[in-house]
């Protein structure tokens, strides 16, 4: 018999990758009911098409780079992406939408940068991107939350609605998004709470006259408030796990409240407050979920600190001042751009090369 | 700059580290056994940090024990002893214990059981000599670091001056080893009386003794000989208590937990006045002076859920990995990994025969669900997770990135010489890269490519001086014939001015003849004398040997032309080809045959000057012997030089732990 | 000298092409890149420039102090520059207007000083004006395949708005290839000339390796090996 | 009028221009470089003539004057890159034309075959071989360079190229190349011990490769 050779360490801390993944994914689950509850069964649609399409797109890759398509599966980052990508759009955008999307986020932003570890964008977020310029239309039409809906869609014609833009009764997703407002001839079409604010103060009016809106009860809108306290809920549960350290969520959401506290100090009637940018938009998918993406995040606790704040200004500065009601994904992108220069200056001191402090 | 520890000053902390299982148990329940000698010890003449010393025995001799087997060499190493009395059965190449695997210089050594000690040289009082004597008897007594390095302790001391404090290192943070556990459970006096000797070398103004609190039993059998023992003879000495963390039994981490000082880049830890010391080090030094026994044996653990009766031992050095793996009931499977070392930074053994050398504190044979081996190695994916654990705040990530692509100039930029190979970084890694393998693959690439820039460096000032020589050469030669010229000239002008009536330069010679006919004459009769003085040793003295110079340039040339025919058979338009080929035939087969003949004629030649040949051949001996020892002092003063080098990587991996 | 003509166009056309392989002049190449039509009158306005530039300056370069090249090459592109934007003016007016400020500066396009300088500078102004010609043809090439490329995927057409180039008869040229219900609206967008030029040097990459690997191995030739020293 | 203020204006411009290129080109004047010198300090000086020039500084002084990078065989593809990174020309593969990257290796005489004749002295680039007319020659290891040069003169043949040996301060951690040693004996004893079910089969080692 002969012994076997191997390098040191010889014991290992047992979490892979695909652990770790497993676990962002199952911290998901909350959120991800709550956006189910609130808007209709679609959101079911596209997750399972964007990680059949993830997936595929990912096998594909890796066989054309000449490498072995279960491995790189088996680490399940690209569910991860497809899962983040799928929350993110409009549960009834035409499942074409969603595939356009997939493909860019795993074929391009991911592979063509050289796979796993080797992408300098968030994919899921540029994939956001790439469909929010190219199909406006269909990337806002969000519908509203099941309490206010006109009409509810049913499994099945959501499903209708996914794969052909209206329902077996012909009812479009237009009609769909129209909310009940007790008169048929009243009825206005639905926006996300940040659009419709932003709409709104771009026609004069203040935001208190913006915010009379029947969709905002509670803290920030019906609905996505739920859906911001299930992610995160799910964030604590990463926190709580060691999969995420605090400084990237901390610094993000910090960031994204003093600039909401200064805005709301200053302008009250035009800069929306603490708790419309805390619980609206995709604030805390993106705390937690999208800004911690390792490969694209800074390395150094400081690194990270700098980089996740950069997000929280961009984000605050872009829902303010910007063209688009809501900011993450563009913002995510941006401070992305900037990682090699915070790595490259927030590098730690190496033992013995600290100056003697006197 | 001072630094003034006392037993409440606050601990500090170093970045990172880890806290994997410990897993001390069961190997510290038992006391420290001893196992009757192995049927063969296998002594390397380099053990410790350092070039290997001359071997002062030769095959067959007896030893006692203790004797020395090598003198230190050239460079100031450290010598080996035997182990115990026996005979010197072989000195040959033997696997070393190295994660190489490779072989080197081992005496073996057949033990007859009787320990016959060779005579111990204690010193009573190290205050009667000089320290300069006393660091001497040390080196004399084979004492090196057994924590991790093996770095000659006699060296290290020597090297320290202005020293504030000492410490002591008994934090052992490794997982498994106990070897220094058990050896302060059991004898904290004499380890206590070695911090002792060593503060009176290094004029220490304070020891510092550091244990981890996993040890509750050895601190307190520290607390209590430190409480035994008169406060005169130790000053100022602090038994510390450090929190369990991986890896703060490192040179530089313990530093820096317990001073808060970090010691600087390419530097030492005497540069900001701290001297460190393993306790068994400090064992070791106590039984040099105080009994006059060399190095000889260790405690090694035994440890590892293949062994059936997990332990410590004292193992004679040389003792094979084999034989004390057997005594404790070693239950191989499938895959078997045995352990140099701890799980962290300990290296895998292919041979069993290795022995145990100074360096060897642990023999780990786990079982594959104990220890289970790394999976395959997957995509970086730039979590963090190593940077966070890091305790030398390097950048693992980028490190792994750069070594891969061999990039050396970032790697040395992002300080990769200050890495401590601890392991950490592979341990948490999520996608199982082995990172501290890439960095030590670069690291010896880094050193290799040093060397080889210096070698390069001497070969193209040697090709230098080798151009200006030939150039002085020529010029000289040059110069000798102009002035041979000038000479010849001027002898002319002379001879002309000697015949004034000659009418051209045309009729000097034939007048000039006579003139000086006899000079030339005498000249020519030197100048024969001369060859034929030259000629007559080489012809008379050894016809036998010229012969066979012959036959072996004849045969060389014969070679040549095969090798030119060659080709030239190739040559499509060559129609001389196989006449050429038939000519190279025929003179190979001559040259050949002419071989023969010699051969024959120096065979037939051969016994009749048997006396004569015997002498020659002891003579050639003699000379050959007095050749390959110049050659190995050459080599080995070589390899002082690159060992030097080296020095600095040494010292870096002496922050190895227990 | 034939041989020469021919690297010289295969230079210019693809082994060293200014936009796919040295990367020059990508502002004016990725702004207007939109349509064909643009991306064509574009191309065509800066080979025209570069052809002018590289025989002028390869004229002048015997009288031109090397410390001062640079500015009177630059004077020497901005002339030809100023004559192709006149030129526009007068003749294609609604292309000019299109194009707008990318036809002026054209003057700061790497790949014509970069010629003038690498190139013209250095050689007769027969070969520098062959390689102002084949270096303008590449450029202009990459610059309607990406016009193509954006075009199609962004509106599902090809010469969309030729009349402004070539006169109202042009008009017939526009294809519409695939009726978009919603159209990549990325690919009009300035990130989507990034993302395509991307693809089209990728293209150009991937072709050239398939290309080397099909290449048989050549029979190597052994060196003749000097010796150091003599052996005497 | 305009005309004139056209004209004038660009003299005016371009007699700065002029004044301030002067200052420039006298003020910022580059000293050349001793290029040759960098080339040379990163050729492995071999000094064995395989790129077709006596020596590596001559081959440095060609590569400045515009010779191919890519004729050093001892120096293998990482000096081709050192070389292109510093002349900021295109790395390209070893030219096999010239030879091809191998093992570092070391002469050794079979001394007893010597006959000592001093050719080999004479070839030897860099004075690595000791000896004198008659007596028998010797290599110092520490100083070949192994470039070879003293196999072809040797008219007995008595010169080896023999690979460097490895030594375990010099082992740059191949674990991968780390033979595989069989133990029959522990076989049987782990076999007795696990009530035979474990075959006696050589297992192959299995290693991790960095």
């Amino acid at each position: 018999m002969s012994f076997y050779i191997a390098s040191s360490p010889h014991n290992h801390q047992r979490r892979t990758t695909a652990t770790l993944m497993n676990i962002v994914l199952l911290a998901m689950i909350p959120g991800f009911i709550a956006q189910l509850y609130f808007f209709g069964w679609g959101v079911l649609f596209q997750l399972g098409v964007a990680i059949a399409v993830a997936c595929a797109c990912e096998a594909l890759c890796l066989m054309a780079r000449d490498r072995s398509a279960m491995m790189g599966l088996r680490d399940n980052t690209a569910i991860v992406t497809a899962a983040l990508l799928a929350v993110s759009i409009p549960p009834l955008a035409p499942w074409w939408v969603i595939v356009i999307g997939t493909l860019f986020s795993i074929g391009v932003v991911k592979h063509l940068f050289g796979g796993v570890g080797q992408n300098i964008f968030n994919p899921a977020m540029a994939g956001y991107v790439l469909l929010l310029i190219s199909f406006p239309v269909q990337m806002t039409a969000w519908l509203p939350p099941a309490s206010l809906a006109s009409n509810v869609p049913s499994f099945l014609d959501s499903l209708h609605l996914f794969l052909f833009q209206y329902t077996s009764e012909g009812y479009s997703v237009e009609q769909m998004r129209r909310i009940d407002t007790g008169t048929l001839l009243d009825a206005v079409v639905m926006a996300t709470p940040l659009d419709h604010i932003k709409t709104q103060l771009s026609q004069g009016l203040t935001l208190g006259e913006a915010t009379q809106h029947q969709q905002f009860t509670g803290i920030a809108g019906m609905g996505w408030q739920w859906v911001n306290a299930g992610y995160l809920l799910g964030g604590l549960v990463l926190l709580q796990q060691r999969v995420i350290q605090w400084h990237i969520p901390g610094a993000f959401l910090g960031a994204l409240a003093v600039c909401a506290i200064i805005g709301s100090v200053f302008a009250p009637d035009y800069l929306p407050g603490l708790n419309i940018h805390l619980f609206s938009g995709a604030t805390m998918l993106a705390a937690f979920f999208i800004a911690t993406d390792p490969v694209s995040a800074a390395t150094s606790n400081r690194g990270k600190l700098i980089y996740a704040a950069l997000i929280g200004v961009l984000v605050y500065l872009i829902r303010s001042f910007g063209g688009y009601p809501d900011a993450v994904a563009f913002a995510v992108l941006l401070a992305n751009l900037c990682v090699p220069v915070i790595d490259q200056y927030t590098r730690p001191t190496t033992y013995g090369y600290q100056r003697e402090e006197r | 700059m001072a630094i003034e520890i006392t037993a409440t000053s606050r601990l500090w902390n170093f970045p990172g580290g880890v806290q994997p299982d410990e897993r001390k148990s069961p190997a510290n329940l038992q006391p420290i056994q001893r196992f009757p000698l192995a049927p063969m010890l296998y002594i390397p003449l380099r053990q410790h940090a350092g070039a290997a010393g001359e071997l002062c025995v030769a095959v067959g001799d007896y030893v006692l024990k203790g004797q020395p087997l090598t003198i230190p060499g050239v460079d100031n190493g450290l010598p080996v002893h035997a182990s115990t009395s026996g005979t010197i059965k072989a000195i040959t190449e033997h696997p070393l214990n190295h994660p190489s695997g490779l072989s080197g210089l081992t005496v073996h050594l057949q033990p007859d059981d009787q320990d016959a000690p060779y005579p111990h040289q204690p010193i009573a009082d190290i205050h009667a000599i000089s320290q300069r004597e006393v660091l001497q008897h040390l080196q004399q007594m084979g004492i090196a670091g057994l924590g991790g390095a093996g770095f000659p302790t006699a060296r290290k001391v020597a090297g320290a001056r202005n020293i504030d404090a000492l410490i002591i290192n008994g934090i052992e943070c490794e997982p498994y080893i106990v070897a220094d556990d058990r050896l302060m459970r059991e004898h904290a006096a004499k380890i206590l009386r070695g911090c002792e000797l060593l503060q009176q070398l290094t004029s220490a103004k304070s020891v510092i003794f550091a244990i981890e609190d996993n040890k509750p039993e050895a601190i307190n059998a520290v607390a209590t000989a430190i409480a035994e023992t008169s406060s005169t003879t130790i000053a100022n000495i602090i038994l510390r208590v450090i929190p369990t963390k991986y890896p703060s039994g490192g040179e530089k981490q313990l530093i820096q937990i317990l001073t808060g000082k970090q010691v600087p880049a390419n530097g030492l830890p005497a540069d900001i006045g701290i001297l460190m010391q393993n306790v068994a080090t400090a064992y070791a030094v106590a039984h040099a002076i105080d009994v006059g026994e060399p190095l000889l044996e260790r405690v090694v653990t035994l440890t590892g859920e293949a062994l059936h009766h997990p332990g410590t031992a004292w193992a004679p050095l040389g003792t094979p990995v084999e034989y004390l793996l057997q005594q404790s009931g070693f239950q191989p499977s499938k895959h078997q990994r045995v352990i140099i070392g701890g799980p962290m930074m300990g290296y895998t053994i292919a041979n069993l025969q290795v022995p145990v050398t100074k360096t060897t504190n642990c023999i780990l044979a786990p079982t594959a669900s104990e220890l289970t081996p790394a999976d395959a190695e997957m995509a970086c994916i730039r979590c963090g997770a190593c940077e966070q654990a890091c305790p030398a705040s390097l950048l693992p990530q980028q490190l792994y990135w750069h070594a891969k692509a061999q990039d050396y100039d970032a790697l040395k930029q992002h300080h990769i010489v200050d890495c401590i190979e601890c392991g950490i970084c592979a341990y948490v890694c999520p996608s199982q890269i082995p990172l501290v393998q890439y960095y030590r693959q670069a690291k010896a690439e880094i050193r290799e490519q040093a060397i080889e820039h210096q070698k390069a460096e001497i070969a193209r000032q040697r090709f230098e001086a080798r151009q200006l020589r030939l150039e002085r050469e020529k010029e000289e030669r040059l110069e000798k014939h102009r002035r041979a010229a000038e000479a010849r000239k001027a002898a002319q002008a002379a001879r002309a001015a000697e015949a004034p009536t000659s009418p051209s330069a045309a009729d000097t010679k034939p007048s000039a003849g006579k003139g000086t006919n006899a000079a030339v004459q005498a000249a020519l009769a030197r100048a024969k004398a001369k060859k034929a003085a030259q000629e007559q040793p080489d012809s008379s003295a050894s016809i036998g040997p010229s012969a066979a110079v012959q036959a072996a340039i004849e045969r060389a040339k014969a070679k040549k032309a095969a090798q030119a025919a060659a080709p030239e058979q190739a040559e499509p338009v060559a129609d001389k080809g196989p006449s050429a080929a038939v000519q190279a035939a025929i003179e190979r087969a001559k040259a050949k045959k002419a071989a023969q003949a010699n051969a024959e004629s120096s065979q037939s030649a051969e016994p009749a000057p048997e006396n004569n040949t015997q002498s020659d051949k002891q003579d050639a001996i003699a000379a050959a012997v007095a050749r390959a020892k110049a050659r190995k002092a050459e080599r080995e003063q070589a390899k002082g030089n690159t060992e030097s080098q080296n020095n600095a990587a040494e010292n870096e991996r002496k922050g190895k732990q227990n | 000298m034939s041989n020469e003509y021919a690297t010289l166009s295969k230079d210019g056309l693809w082994e060293n092409n200014p936009a796919l392989v040295q990367l020059l002049g990508l502002c004016p190449l990725l702004a207007v890149s939109g349509t064909v039509t643009n991306a064509l009158g574009l191309g065509i306005a800066t080979m025209l420039v570069l052809v002018g530039s590289n025989i002028t300056v390869s004229l002048v370069r015997n009288f031109v102090p090397n410390e001062i090249r640079i500015p009177v090459f630059v004077i020497v592109i901005a002339t030809f520059v100023t004559l192709v934007e006149l030129t526009m003016n007068a003749f294609t007016y609604g292309l000019f207007m299109a194009l707008g400020i990318f036809i002026p500066l054209i003057v700061t396009n790497c790949a014509i000083i970069g010629r003038a300088e690498a190139y013209a500078s250095k050689n007769a102004w027969p070969k520098a004006g062959f390689d102002g010609l084949m270096m303008g043809l590449g450029f202009a090439a990459v610059l309607v395949a990406l016009g193509a490329m954006r075009e199609l995927l962004g509106q599902g057409t090809l010469f969309d708005g030729a009349e402004l180039l070539l006169g109202a008869w042009a008009s017939e040229l526009r294809i519409q290839l695939i009726q978009f219900d919603y159209p990549l609206l990325l690919a009009i967008l300035p990130p989507g000339a990034f993302i395509c030029m991307g693809f089209l040097i990728a293209g150009k990459n991937w072709l050239d390796l398939r290309r080397k690997e099909k290449l048989a191995k050549q029979p190597i030739a052994k060196a003749q090996r000097a010796r150091v020293t003599t052996v005497n | 009028m305009s005309w004139i203020i056209g004209i004038s204006a660009l003299a005016l411009m371009a007699l700065i221009a002029g004044l301030i290129l002067g200052f420039a080109a006298i003020r910022f004047r580059v000293e050349s470089d001793p290029i040759v010198e960098q080339i040379d300090s990163i050729l492995p000086q071999t000094q064995c003539g395989q790129c077709g020039y006596p020596g590596c500084r001559p081959y440095a002084e060609a590569i400045a004057n515009g010779d191919e990078l890519n004729k050093c065989p001892p120096g293998g593809q990482a000096t081709i890159d050192k070389l292109a990174d510093l002349l900021g020309r295109e790395a390209k593969p070893l030219d096999a034309a010239h030879g091809e990257e191998d093992i570092k290796k070391v002469a050794i005489i079979r001394e007893d075959e010597c006959i000592g004749c001093t050719k080999c002295i004479q070839a030897c680039p860099v004075d690595a071989i000791l000896g004198a007319t008659k007596q028998m020659h010797t290599v110092i290891a520490d100083e070949c360079t192994g470039c070879d040069l003293c196999v072809e003169p040797c008219p007995v043949d008595c010169i080896d190229m023999v690979p460097v040996e490895p030594k375990p301060e010099r082992w740059k951690w191949q674990l991968e190349q780390i033979p595989i040693v069989e133990m029959n004996h522990l076989a049987e004893l782990g076999q007795t011990q696990a009530n035979g079910s474990n075959e006696a089969e050589t297992t192959k080692q299995q290693q991790v490769n960095g």
